[in-house]
């Protein structure tokens, strides 16, 4: 009763959660067996800014806005392009929608 | 606050508008009319007094507790006779027959009988109240926000 | 017990009203708050009792007509007369669905709200209001008639207006609900034209009677645009969806789940338009490749704005218009395909299960995120995310809320939105590879953008500012917890969902004569 | 398309419906957009209401009437309906707008707006 | 720009519609009229009311006329709502 069948895949998710849980316990045997020589509070958990001073904790976090600048960076002409119709203007709303239902309407009677 | 021809004028129609909007009011089974329509006449009696009077001295009169239960109750007349029907089904005119408001009028062209309709003419009269008390409170809340003041509890 | 079920369908629509008309009177009078929650409440348990009964009675006698005024509420014609005159309401498979969609989320949304609202003004006609939504939404979900349609239209429209203003405090609160009463007005016009149309030609309201006596001259294409697109704009589809961040940003928490649901209804308006109303006559396959590529637009466009928005709401309501185009992708896909019985045998009847799945799933999920937003609003009062850091360590129950609702919106096994998704991309794939790839890459970008915000608002170092932000009060994680033990139930036994609740709902769309012959079955 | 000078009421309303379109897409003075929402509402109310005539027919009210034919009286009664919600419809815009001037001092819909984007 | 082409769509519309009016049935002679045949001819005897628009719209439309008076209520509960008095009430629920 927890499985979907289409044509010919079958999604099962208590399947998938078995095969989950026994690979993550593979992962953490494995990551168990790891190198003993690591320590915490030492100088190997310190932050190193390539020599530089590190800032205090609170100015580390990073604004959501600086998150992925680079997509936007490069994606600057879409993002232009596709703030233009996006005017708060409750006019330009209206606007879209005669302009939808004209077109809609030549479709369906001069096409359909 | 207008002179005082327009308020001597004024107290002497509303008497005339409520009137008029109570027999629209009753006779909606009867005649052109209904709730609605007879509602709407007597706010406007409403609306001559706010012009009239400044809204600042209707809102004394008119408290927005008593507008909010008097709309309710009306609502809620409405609603109670269409579930009194669920006998058979919701909305079904079960008055129809029964001693008030049962009469079966003569089939074609007739003077009219007061007592037919089954349950429209209550109706009429709870859609009439409903209409009164919500348009006035609106209508007197509007003119009170406008001035910066608000209806009284 | 036989009286609840032979009267359900009308007593679930007539009980929210009656309770909204009481509401004020009980809150002013002897009860006070208190008295006016538990009546609250104790109204939507047994509307849910109702909704339970007749889902169970839909499933098992079929559709379920209920004609208002008549002698019995199966008797939708007069004695020897071919025409229906009365009201009907007509309760199939997708009605029930959608009334069970929105009966989960006002309830959750209801208990959310109890402590939400504490201390507020006017609570009262807040309460009336969510009522009077929740049934102008069950109405618009049960109805047979077209002109009782616009009505329950308008009604959901007000209320959902008057609700998302409701912080009149704020300008841009009320210029959401603004903009919100005017494009459903509007909307809402022009369906009452294309209802006067079909009148005049036909004469009759009811949508079965409409249905049975259609011929599709040139004034029906007219009305069937008008329709359509004023149902597309009310669902919010790409390019008519700019109200839906303004008005879903500004919504105080308990109404937007609503509005939400509210917009869905809709797309059930339009679904029942096309189906059932034009069903058998229109290009289904041009009408069908229409829906795509409006679906193809919501999802595309919406996901790549949402990216880029800062306000938590905002970035959410442009994610509510991309999953949007999911289910008009499954379905357009079934459309265009319904007239090919094999096609639709080996996967257009899936992806219309996905499409009508994904409804369920969307609601769930987006009304939990919505309700983890107006959780942190509630504690911090910004929504801004630039703002936010670090609230995990105070909110712990949010934030493991938001992963489960992010998880699912971004289709990770095995939450529910994975097993719509799963069935949509399968489905799409072999009608055409390309749409599938598009819905995974857009399912991709979700993920990115809701752990950007995952990242900024809870993860990181403790603000200042924030050291004192405590957990949310308990009514309101009992509201989301009942969204998120949903989802996580939906996601662990799809099959379970699908066979018993989406199936017959894509099968009333699709055979849409049995709607038809519920009711004109005695009409030559 | 026999019969044009007969339905000039039906195109009336159409042209009502296209000038309120007009106010509402070109003006953006809060106020006018209510009122062009007013002129196409009466638009589709005189649409409705116009289908049930009869020629000559008298009022479906059977208090005194006279001999003919009645008119249709299902088109009445859903103007009625309709006119009631949009006088709703337009109190509660009233009051939003009322609001919107109290915040930002401006009726104009492109200078009160606060979210765009 | 923008102003010209929304006119010029909104003129397409316009134009459609008014040929779409005039493909209705002729002023002043409806049909089919099955429905309000009915309704004008069984209207007495069922509701006993002598106006037919009365007993359509409390009898064969009543609910219709319930969703009105309901809408009416819910535009006047927003009304008061987003006009209250902003001064907190103190007693919690």
């Amino acid at each position: 009763m927890s499985v979907v069948n289409y044509g010919y895949a079958v999604w099962a998710p208590l399947v998938w959660i078995v095969a989950l849980v026994v690979i993550g316990i593979m992962v953490l045997i494995w990551r168990s067996r790891g190198q003993k020589s690591y320590k915490k509070g030492t100088a190997q958990t310190d932050v190193f800014l390539s020599g530089t001073k590190v800032p205090p904790e609170e100015q580390r976090h990073v604004k959501s806005e600086n998150i992925y600048w680079g997509f936007f960076e490069s994606l600057k002409e879409l993002y232009s392009g596709m703030m233009k119709p996006h005017t708060g203007i409750v006019n330009d709303y209206l606007m879209w929608f005669v302009a939808i239902l004209a077109i809609t309407v030549v479709i369906l009677v001069v096409a359909g | 606050m207008l002179s005082k021809i327009v308020r001597t004028v004024a107290n002497q129609l509303i008497l005339f508008i409520l009137v008029f909007g109570l027999y629209v009011i009753a006779h909606g089974h009867l005649t052109p009319g209904g709730g609605f329509q007879g509602g709407a006449v007597v706010v406007s009696g409403v609306v001559t007094l706010l012009v009239a009077f400044s809204s600042h001295d209707l809102k004394k009169s008119l408290r927005e507790r008593v507008l909010t239960i008097m709309e309710s109750t009306g609502a809620l007349i409405f609603a109670i006779l269409g579930f009194a029907g669920l006998g058979t089904v919701f909305f079904y005119n079960f008055l129809v027959g029964s001693p008030i408001f049962g009469r079966i009028p003569p089939t074609g062209s007739n003077p009219g009988d007061f007592w037919t309709g089954g349950f429209i003419p209550l109706m009429n009269f709870a859609v009439g109240l409903k209409v009164i008390a919500g348009l006035s409170a609106v209508i007197l809340a509007i003119a009170l926000f406008a001035r910066g003041e608000e209806m009284e509890e | 017990m036989d009286f609840l079920v032979t009267h359900a369908p009308i007593l679930i629509v007539a009980l929210p009203l009656v309770a909204a008309f009481v509401i004020p009177l009980i809150s002013i009078g002897w009860a006070g708050d208190r008295g006016r929650n538990i009546f609250s409440l104790a109204i939507f348990a047994f509307i849910a009792f109702l909704v339970a009964i007749l889902v169970q009675n839909v499933h098992a006698v079929g559709i379920r007509v209920y004609t208002f005024g008549a002698t019995a509420p199966e008797l939708a014609l007069p004695h020897g007369y071919m025409v229906p005159v009365r009201i009907i309401f007509e309760v199939d498979g997708m009605s029930i669905f959608m009334g069970l969609v929105i009966t989960t989320v006002a309830l959750a949304s209801l208990i959310y709200s109890l402590h939400f609202m504490k201390g507020q003004t006017g609570q009262a006609r807040f309460y009336a209001l969510m009522m009077l939504l929740y049934a102008g939404m069950m109405g618009l979900a049960f109805t047979g008639d077209m002109f009782n349609m616009f009505v329950f239209l308008e009604i959901a429209s007000i209320a959902g207006a008057a609700l998302a203003a409701y912080r009149t405090n704020m300008a841009d609160a009320i210029e959401g609900g603004f903009k919100y009463i005017v494009i459903s007005a509007v909307s809402a016009l022009l369906v009452l034209f294309a209802i006067g149309i079909l009148y005049a030609q036909y004469n009759v309201l009811s949508i079965a009677a409409i249905a049975h006596y259609m011929q599709y001259t040139t004034l029906d294409m007219i009305a069937l645009a008008l329709l359509a697109i004023a149902f597309v704009m009310k669902l919010a589809g790409v390019p008519l969806h700019m109200w839906a961040p303004d008005t879903y940003t500004v919504a105080p928490a308990g109404t937007t789940p609503m509005i939400l649901a509210a917009s869905y209804t809709s797309m059930y308006a339009l679904y029942r338009v096309t189906f059932t109303l034009y069903g058998g006559h229109i290009n289904t396959t041009a009408i069908g490749w229409v829906v795509i590529i409006v679906g193809v637009l919501s999802m595309f466009i919406g996901v790549m704005m949402a990216v880029h928005q800062t306000d938590i709401k905002r970035m959410m309501a442009y994610h509510a218009i991309s999953q949007g185009g999911y289910m008009l992708l499954g379905v357009g896909v079934g459309l265009a395909v319904i007239s090919d019985p094999v096609a639709l045998a080996s996967y257009g009847r899936d992806a219309m299960n996905g499409g009508v799945f994904h409804i369920i799933n969307h609601v769930f999920y987006k009304a939990l995120l919505f309700m983890t937003a107006e959780a942190i609003f509630f504690r911090i009062g910004t929504r801004d995310t630039n703002k936010m850091g670090g609230l995990a360590r105070n909110m712990k129950w949010t934030a493991a809320f938001y992963v489960i609702g992010a998880l699912a919106i971004s289709g990770i096994p095995p939450f529910n939105g994975f097993a719509s998704k799963l069935l949509i991309y399968e489905s799409v794939l072999r009608f055409n590879p390309i749409l599938s790839v598009i819905a995974m890459f857009v399912s991709l970008v979700t993920l990115a953008s809701f752990a950007k915000v995952f990242y900024s608002a809870f993860t990181g170092p403790e603000m200042p500012a924030y050291r004192e932000v405590r957990e949310v009060p308990k009514s309101m994680i009992i509201g989301m917890s009942i969204l998120a033990v949903c989802i996580i139930f939906f996601g662990l036994f799809p099959g379970l969902v699908v066979d018993n609740i989406v199936a017959p709902a894509t099968n009333a769309l699709i055979n849409h004569t049995a709607y038809v012959n519920a009711v004109m079955g005695a009409v030559p | 398309m026999e019969h044009v000078a007969g339905n000039f009421p039906f195109v009336a309303s159409a042209l009502l419906i296209g000038i309120a379109f007009y106010i509402i897409l070109f003006k953006r003075n809060l106020i006018k957009l209510i009122m062009g929402i007013a002129l196409m509402s009466s638009g589709v109310n005189l649409f409705i209401v116009a289908l049930g005539y009869r020629t000559g027919g008298n009022a479906p009210i059977y208090t005194d009437v006279p001999e003919g034919p009645m008119v249709l009286s299902v088109p009445q009664a859903l103007t009625l309906t309709s006119i009631v919600i949009n006088v709703a419809v337009l109190a509660l815009m009233l009051t939003m707008v009322i609001h919107t001037y109290r915040h930002t001092g401006d009726i104009d819909s492109e200078k009160s707006r606060k979210l765009k984007g | 720009m923008r102003k010209v082409s929304g006119l010029i769509l909104l003129l397409v519309l316009v134009a459609f519609l008014v040929i779409g009016m005039l493909l209705i049935h002729p002023f002043g002679d409806p049909s089919p009229t099955d429905m309000d045949d009915y309704i004008i001819e069984y209207a007495q005897n069922q509701t006993g009311s002598n106006s037919v628009v009365a007993s359509v719209v409390f009898d064969y439309r009543g609910l219709d006329t319930l969703g009105e008076a309901t809408i009416l209520f819910t535009a006047v509960t927003g009304v008061l709502l987003l006009l209250r008095t902003q001064k907190r009430k103190e007693d919690g629920s």
